[in-house]
């Protein structure tokens, strides 16, 4: 320790940054480390460009040597950006990090103030609290805690599927958590993905099946988490498994049950063919389902249901009795350093803008459901074909539903415009129909996307920029007897026209999973107001969310295509490896203690706290805390009526000596 | 009056009046400012140095009534007990019976008698410390004895040591009592509307009804030292019955059904100056019956009696004033309810003349019958097995309204009136005590003795001893007067001539002891 | 032989239980005043204030003030005594926190003598006539001192070097105190002479509460049978206790009644009543506004539950709308 | 008497992981409000000891802000529960003291709400200055100056003219 935190006599550097013009433009700098030079106990007071710089920080170092400071106040942007940096640089100058005190004028104050005078002033106050708190600072240690090297990964789309696997690779144990029957989510209902039209299956399944064989992964589907608690690095987290009345492990998938069972005809609407096919109540999600085995729908199964059934699926899998009526559902406890979140999203429901008439006219189609006709181990073995049959001579595509729009959602959903290209050109080419895509501006901001959409253009794909008023099938004109006629105003012609069509495919975009809310909760994450998980940062910490060990990949986050999810997914195994390499996580000194010569044992604090990091002492018959259960929220402290709780970081006099602070310069 | 006296008088009267001469009549003997808020006395001379006028006055106030609104009534024993620490249990208990009435609640029998115990213990401890430390000394030790001697020190010094002690000794265990089921001796806690928050372990009564004994034998033993140095000595009794200490006015006082004297419940009886019944009203008919009049000069309000109308600080058949404490409440009584007590209470009336007395120094006497009144109760109650019972609450269930409660303080009657919304908030606060009753007679008393005592300007420290007797007969307690400050009152007394410039002050201590 | 040490007591706004407090060191008392120079004590001897000014300063070793102030001679004699004295000590509640009478802080000195003088169900007063701090009568002047707008602590009017904590304190902790002064065993200045930790401590029902106690309901001591071993906040009543500095002994609890704060705050509080008032709302079950609002009913008069002996002393101090009478002449 | 150039002043205590942070995002998104707030943070707003806010009363503040997660949204799980309770009781306090309710707001303002955190403060910030000042300080000042005459030397004070008779007569 160095000896200026020996001395008894405070002596404070007070530092204000410009932010280059983020702050100087609003706030008179200069003028303020004036006014702080005043203030008792400053005995430095500078004005720099850039404090977070190393000449600014390198600053700091030099004054502590040269002014024997033992405190330090920095005024510049938010602590939750740089407090750190500035604890580092305190700490490198000799100095206890904890001697620091920050002033946030940056996000408070020049950002959000319209008048230089008041921004001046408000720096002023600001600046003068922290320098009357900082007085009142004792040096700290930051606790370590171990961190559990496993990760949960929640979700086993095409994000999931890649976290799981890199933070596996990397030698790390690996749950895998799916709600559904197999991994694979939207991106295994996909053909073909843009802009290099190379078959979906052929990318994704791959990686399926290396997660199933992963020695490091265990995957559970048809499970969804019910329960998380703990923190970084010490998760405990609860896991239910839905019975799908069939043991993963006896089960080949040869399929033989399904040809058995005692519905002789797949009469159920089949989920991964978005209803366009039917499926029977033994069943198999689709081809190449991981893990590659049969689930029985409770729902539909008369077993199941009524306990009355022949049951001949059983004999069909008489030699290997994987099919197991006694499954129950259970609850499966693991414990976790680190969790992935990867929910993905939900499409939007088309029937919602009745105008384009999804539901009412057969052929009115998603493009989801194109994307299955048009794959050859969909529906109709890769036939487009409208409802009745014939071939479509003339499709049009409808773009930005349920996107870009104030009625239902305002985001752009960022994959429809290539989607709908990659899908027009797929039907160009399964059908020689004409083509036109509807669009209000078409977006193509990725490697090769621009390029895709010259292609699709040469392909001779017709563009018509408008937003579709409304489909009708009210024919005006012969040619557009037995049609459906989409008016929509041509902006770029400047007239409204009538196009006929025999199918429509309306590009419905991304919203949020319907339990989003749910799912936030239980993870202690936030929710932008769109519903998207928040990250801490939109640009420094795009996969952190403000739960620390909590990571989001994927559409959760926001909308995007293949190529981003995957990227996220990549950083988000690797801040979760981050934190598992380094073995350890530095728990912020912000934590309650009791001081025991004070407590009168009135218990008045034992029940306030969420995490049981305080009890009570009968020896004594006095509370303590925990020091590693307690997160440092601090409510027993504003509790404690006797004021014999203190809070590192937060104590009494520390706040009300800012209180007075910002109270004090007029 | 003595020729001793009188001797001293004269001398001291000659220094005074060759001090006041060389000093141009300006002499100051400055005691005032002990007396803060604990009353000083202005007397007025006229061109003869003959009294004018004298005005006794309390110089402060807190205002209970009004701080008290908007607080839950069920506080109020609690709060109101801090209007005096000599006398909280008084207060306590109005206030706890003013809630009783409040909520329509009628306590268990257990609670009732120790309610009563508790009352009955304190009046003795109360007049104990009256008897012995602060009146007492005027006739143990003497009215001419030097001021120094006229204290409890000089009371042991005529009693002995060992009666010092004895007093001392008695008082802290009757305290012990109080605070056995009071949590506090000062500032109690026991009650609540419908009974108290404590009963009476059967392991712990034998202790108590020893006290008991000890008690009553105290309280025969304390009317033997009356009888011995007081009644034996005829000066004294000339003194007490000497017209400079004699007001003809009304007396109030609680009485039981049978109209004896009772300081915690019964109803309350008026007698005229002839003893004649004037009145008889519960509690809740206090209104009609009781006005106070206010004066610029002091912050204490004046009682009288409402249906005769505010005539001024004046006696006899003119009069409307009243007086309460222990010469009152046996002059409204017929008698006393236990056998010692009515003993005493008839050699009282034999000795004196008959019913009324309306002789203000025979307050210290009738201290001492009470005392023995009260002495014999707690035997009885200490003896009753049901005062064992756990039975000690009813909890109210009627929607509170307006509730008056009423008991005979040590010093006199005192009145807690308290209404409330359905919540049983206070929204009106009402408080009669003691010394309010009594104020108009002390101020009486002592302009009286001012009047006959200081003639042609002439004023020593004898004077002032005696017109501060006239006022210490009463025990008054101007903390409770003005439900603001205590004190048994010291006096200062400041004289003023005609050009109304301070002319003399003069002062005594009060004697509470040093130890 | 040596000089003994001059003591003095002074009251001022109080209601006497503080100087009954002394004397109720009763055997005890002898040993403490043999062992001092009493030099001062209204109810107890005479003396004459110009000794005391005469005095030189600083030459009482300690005065003990009860009382909290509330008219001008209160302050003049709190000066003159804090003046003459090394050690000033604020002796009881009143003179440490403002005490009960402090509670008038949340009404206006109008409203006070309005309602004493005029409006009051027994007063017979047409003329309106008021206390006068100087009136003339048949040609008298008689002065009275001046009624003040605010009931103070002392430390709100002199400098305090130390307080005795209670309404009324202990004869105990009195004695202690008396020795530590003869002693010189002097806690650093503005120390209160009592324990600094709160009442639970002493309180024979500490054991009984229970750990994971929450509130559903506030219930009024009159509303329940109350259980003279279960710990009063456990029965739903309001225990200023957790709040509230020890040293009483928990009295009131043995009296099977709540505490309600006489000895303040610990050292480390700054408002006991918004301390006391935290904890328990902390503590309250409910979740939805409505059911809390219902249950913290039950408290329905906070200042006089929070504050009961510390208004003129708590960070408000009083209410602060009140309208103030202007500054009277003295006498 | 308010002094015509007077603005409100508000201390604000912001929890660090929702209110404080949206005041980032406000900043970040360079929503341009009132500059009368001052921010304090804290970790919870369950940390906000009613001690805080009466003590910004006492030394000047207008009005008092507290920012938190939305309930159920705490990310120490029911600490704001605490605060809402702590805050019912506190208003009754107030008003029985004589401070508008309005004068002390609890707003539930989570990381993504910046927007929201410039309407609460501009709103709080007009409803403060309909109210006008507060100026405990100041008043608190104004009670004691009764007291003033005898905070002088005894010679001054008021009972001076008996002292100086009675010198006279021990002269």
């Amino acid at each position: 320790m160095n000896t200026n935190q020996k001395n008894g006599e405070v002596r404070i550097g007070f530092y204000i940054c410009h932010c280059g013009h983020n702050i100087a433009g609003m706030v008179d700098c200069p003028a303020v480390a004036q006014y702080a030079a005043k203030l008792p106990g400053v005995v430095v007071s500078r004005d720099y460009k850039y404090m977070c710089s190393d000449p600014g920080q390198e600053l700091i170092q030099q004054d502590i040597r040269e002014h024997q400071l033992n405190r330090v106040v920095v005024a510049s942007c938010s602590p939750l950006l740089h407090e750190h940096t500035f604890r580092n640089a305190v700490a490198a100058g000799g100095l206890n990090p904890f001697y620091f005190q920050m002033v946030n004028i940056r996000e408070h104050d020049s950002w959000v103030t319209a008048d230089r005078g008041q921004a001046t002033a408000k720096a002023k106050s600001l600046a003068h609290a922290a320098i009357r708190r900082v007085r009142f600072h004792r040096a700290l240690e930051t606790t370590r805690a171990p961190i559990h090297p496993d990760v949960l990964v929640v979700g086993g789309g095409i994000s999931g599927i890649h976290a799981a696997l890199t933070v596996a690779n990397a030698g790390k144990k690996v749950f895998l958590v799916e709600r559904n029957p197999s991994i694979g989510g939207h991106m295994a209902q996909f053909d073909k993905t843009f802009p290099t039209l190379d078959c979906a299956a052929c990318i994704l399944t791959p990686k399926m099946s290396a997660v199933r064989s992963h020695e490091n992964i265990t995957l559970w589907t048809y499970s969804e988490v019910v329960k998380v608690s703990g923190y970084v690095g010490n998760y405990t987290v609860t896991v239910r498994r839905r019975p799908r009345y069939v043991n993963e492990e006896l089960c080949v998938g040869c399929l033989e049950c399904i040809t058995a069972c005692v519905f002789k005809e797949p009469k159920f609407a089949d989920e991964f063919n978005v209803g366009l096919s039917k499926r029977k109540p033994i069943y198999i999600p689709f081809a190449q389902a991981v893990p590659p085995v049969v689930v029985i729908d409770p729902e539909r199964c008369l077993q199941v249901r009524t306990g009355k059934c022949k049951k001949t699926c059983l004999e069909a899998c008489a030699d290997r009795h994987a099919i197991d009526f006694a499954q129950k559902e259970e609850l499966v406890e693991i414990k976790v350093g680190n969790i992935i979140i990867a929910t993905g999203f939900k499409l939007f429901d088309a029937k919602r803008l009745p105008q384009y008439g999804y539901g009412r006219y057969p052929n009115v189609l998603t493009a989801i459901e194109v994307e299955r006709y048009v794959n050859s181990s969909g529906p109709t073995a890769g036939e487009i074909v409208l409802r009745d049959g014939r071939h479509p001579k003339s499709v049009g595509f409808i773009l930005c539903v349920g996107s870009r729009d104030m009625k239902t959602n305002r985001w752009c959903s960022r994959t429809c415009c290539m989607h709908s290209m990659k899908l027009a050109q797929l039907v160009r080419e399964h059908t020689d129909a004409d083509v036109t895509v509807f669009y209000m501006d078409i977006r193509a901001p990725g490697k090769g996307y621009e390029e895709f959409y010259d292609k699709s253009l040469a392909e001779g794909i017709q563009f018509v920029r408008g937003r579709v008023a409304e489909v009708t099938d009210w024919a005006l004109s012969p040619e557009e007897e037995g049609k459906l006629v989409m008016r929509v105003e041509d902006t770029l012609a400047g007239f409204v026209r009538r196009v006929p069509v025999d199918m429509i495919v309306l590009a419905a975009g991304m919203e949020p999973q319907a339990d989003s809310q749910d799912v936030r909760r239980l993870f202690n994450m936030s929710c932008g107001t769109e519903g998207w998980f928040l990250e801490k940062h939109p640009k420094l910490a795009p996969v952190s969310t403000f739960t620390d060990g909590v990571f989001i990949a994927g559409c959760c986050q926001g909308p995007k295509d293949i190529p981003d999810s995957v990227a996220q997914a990549g950083a988000a195994a690797a801040e979760a490896m981050a934190l598992i390499d380094k073995g350890y996580i530095e728990q912020e000194p912000n934590t309650a203690y009791i001081v025991e010569a004070d407590c009168c044992g009135c218990k008045s604090c034992l029940p306030l706290c969420p995490y049981t990091a305080i009890t009570f002492e009968e020896t004594k018959q006095k509370a303590q805390i925990n020091q590693a259960l307690c997160k440092g929220c601090g409510t027993c402290v504003a509790a404690c009526p006797s004021g014999s709780i203190k809070q590192n970081l937060f104590e009494d006099e520390e706040i009300f000596s800012e209180i007075e602070g910002v109270l004090n310069y007029a | 009056m003595n020729s001793e006296t009188t001797k001293v008088w004269n001398q001291a009267a000659s220094r005074a009046n060759a001090a006041a001469h060389n000093q141009r009549r300006r002499v100051t003997i400055d005691p005032i400012t002990r007396l803060e808020g604990h009353g000083k006395i202005d007397i007025f001379l006229d061109d003869q140095g003959d009294v004018e006028q004298a005005y006794l006055q309390v110089p402060e106030l807190r205002g209970f009534e009004v701080f008290s609104l908007g607080r839950p009534a069920e506080e109020m024993p609690q709060i109101t007990s801090r209007i005096c620490g000599v006398c909280p249990t008084a207060h306590h208990m109005a206030s706890t019976k003013a809630l009783d009435a409040l909520y329509q609640v009628e306590p268990p029998p257990a609670a009732r008698k120790i309610r009563e115990l508790v009352y009955n213990t304190f009046i003795v401890e109360d007049h104990a410390l009256h008897v012995y430390i602060l009146g007492g000394p005027d006739f143990i030790v003497g009215p001419q004895a030097p001021p120094e001697k006229r204290n409890v020190v000089g009371v042991i010094e005529k009693v002995g040591v060992e009666v010092g002690k004895k007093v001392i000794v008695m008082r802290r265990r009757l305290r012990e009592l109080i605070a056995y089921f009071g949590g506090k001796v000062i500032h109690p806690v026991l009650g609540l509307p419908g009974g108290v928050s404590k009963g009476l372990k059967a392991e712990d009564l034998p202790p108590f009804q020893q006290l008991a004994k000890d008690t009553l034998e105290f309280a025969l033993f304390t009317l033997q030292v009356f009888h011995d140095i007081v009644l034996k000595n005829p000066e004294y009794v000339k003194l007490i019955t000497s017209d400079a200490y004699t007001h003809r006015t009304y007396y109030m006082g609680l009485v039981d059904e049978r109209n004896r004297v009772n300081f915690y419940d019964g109803q309350v009886r008026v007698v005229d100056a002839t003893g004649k019944e004037y009145a008889k009203f519960a509690a809740r008919q206090y209104r009609d019956f009781v006005a106070e009049h206010v004066e610029p000069w002091s912050y204490v309000k004046f009682c009288f009696l409402k249906g005769l109308g505010w005539h001024g600080f004046q006696e006899g058949p003119q009069s409307s004033i009243y007086a309460v404490a222990p010469l009152a409440r046996l002059n409204v009584a017929d008698g006393m309810a236990t056998p010692q007590a009515q003993k005493a209470y008839e050699e009282f009336f034999n000795t004196l003349g008959g019913k009324p007395v309306h002789h203000t120094l025979a307050n210290h006497w009738a201290r001492v019958v009470e005392m023995i009144y009260a002495a014999e109760r707690i035997v009885e109650l200490l003896n009753d097995p049901e005062i064992l019972s756990s039975n000690l609450r009813v909890i109210p269930t009627a929607k509170p309204s307006v509730g008056v409660g009423v008991v005979e303080a040590p010093r006199g009657t005192l009145y807690h009136h308290f209404e409330t919304d359905d919540q049983g908030l206070i929204t009106k606060a009402n408080l009669i005590v003691a010394t309010q009753n009594n104020a108009a007679r002390i101020a009486m008393s002592v302009e009286k003795a001012a009047k006959s005592l200081i003639q042609k300007g002439n004023v020593s420290e004898g004077l002032l001893n005696m017109v501060e007797m006239a006022f210490r007969a009463y025990d008054p307690c101007f903390g409770c007067a003005t439900h603001s400050l205590p004190g048994h009152l010291p006096l200062c007394v400041s004289i003023y001539d005609r050009q109304r410039k301070l002319l003399r002050q003069l002062a005594q201590p009060a004697s509470l002891p040093p130890g | 032989m040596p000089e003994k040490p001059k003591i003095a007591f002074y009251w001022c706004a109080s209601c006497g239980g503080c100087e009954e407090a002394v004397v109720d060191l009763a055997e005890d008392i002898l040993s403490v005043v043999a062992a001092v120079d009493i030099v001062l004590w209204p109810v107890a001897m005479d003396f004459k204030k110009k000794q005391i000014e005469a005095m030189p300063d600083k030459s009482i070793a300690a005065t003990l003030l009860n009382g909290a102030i509330r008219t001008s001679e209160q302050e003049e004699m709190a000066h003159l005594l804090r003046r003459k004295s090394q050690y000033l000590i604020a002796y009881g509640a009143c003179a440490q926190l403002g005490g009960i009478p402090s509670l008038a802080n949340q009404f206006s000195r109008e409203q006070l003598l309005r309602y004493v003088y005029e409006e009051a169900p027994t007063v017979e007063n047409q003329a309106k006539t008021r206390p006068q701090s100087s009136s003339q009568n048949n040609g008298h002047t008689v002065t009275l001192p001046v009624f003040r707008n605010l009931v103070r602590a002392l430390n709100q009017v002199v400098e305090v070097d130390f307080y005795i904590p209670g309404c009324p304190p202990t004869p105990k902790m009195t004695k202690a105190a008396v020795v530590a002064l003869l002693e010189g065993k002097l806690p650093p200045k503005g120390s209160v002479l009592a324990p600094d930790m709160a009442l639970c401590e002493q309180c024979a029902r500490k054991a009984s509460k229970p750990a994971d106690l929450s509130f559903t309901a506030f219930k009024r001591p009159h509303q329940v049978m109350l259980d003279p071993n279960l710990c009063l906040l456990a029965q739903g009543v309001v225990c200023m206790g957790p709040a509230t500095r020890g040293g009483c002994e928990a009295v009131c609890p043995a009296g099977n009644m709540p505490c309600t704060g006489c000895f303040g705050p610990t050292s480390r509080v700054r408002d006991q009543g918004a301390k006391m008032l935290s904890s328990l709302c902390a503590n309250v079950a409910a979740k939805e506004t409505k059911e809390i609002d219902e249950i913290l009913a039950g408290i329905p008069d906070p200042v006089g539950t929070f504050y009961r002996y510390g208004l003129g002393t708590s960070l408000l101090r009083g209410k602060v709308s009140l309208p103030l009478a202007p500054a009277q002449k003295e006498p | 008497m308010p002094d015509p150039n007077w603005q409100p002043r508000i201390v604000a205590f912001f929890c660090n992981w929702c209110t404080y942070t949206a005041a980032d995002l406000a900043g970040v998104s360079r929503l341009k409000y009132a500059p009368n707030a001052l921010v304090i943070r804290l970790m919870c707003s369950g940390r906000v000891d009613p001690q805080f806010i009466l003590d910004a009363l006492a030394k000047g503040a207008d009005g008092v802000l507290i920012g938190g997660c939305h309930l159920g949204d705490c990310h120490y799980v029911e600490g704001n529960y605490k605060t809402v309770r702590r805050f019912e009781m506190l208003q009754r306090l107030l008003r029985d003291l004589g401070i508008e309710e309005r004068r002390v707001r609890l707003e539930w303002i989570s990381a993504s709400e910046g927007e929201r955190v410039k309407t609460v403060i501009n709103e709080m910030v007009e409803q403060v200055r309909a109210l006008g000042p507060l100026r405990l300080p100041q008043r608190q000042e104004e009670w004691d100056r009764e007291m003033t005459p005898l905070a002088e030397p005894a010679g001054q004070s008021p009972l001076a003219p008996q002292r100086a008779a009675a010198e006279v007569a021990h002269a």
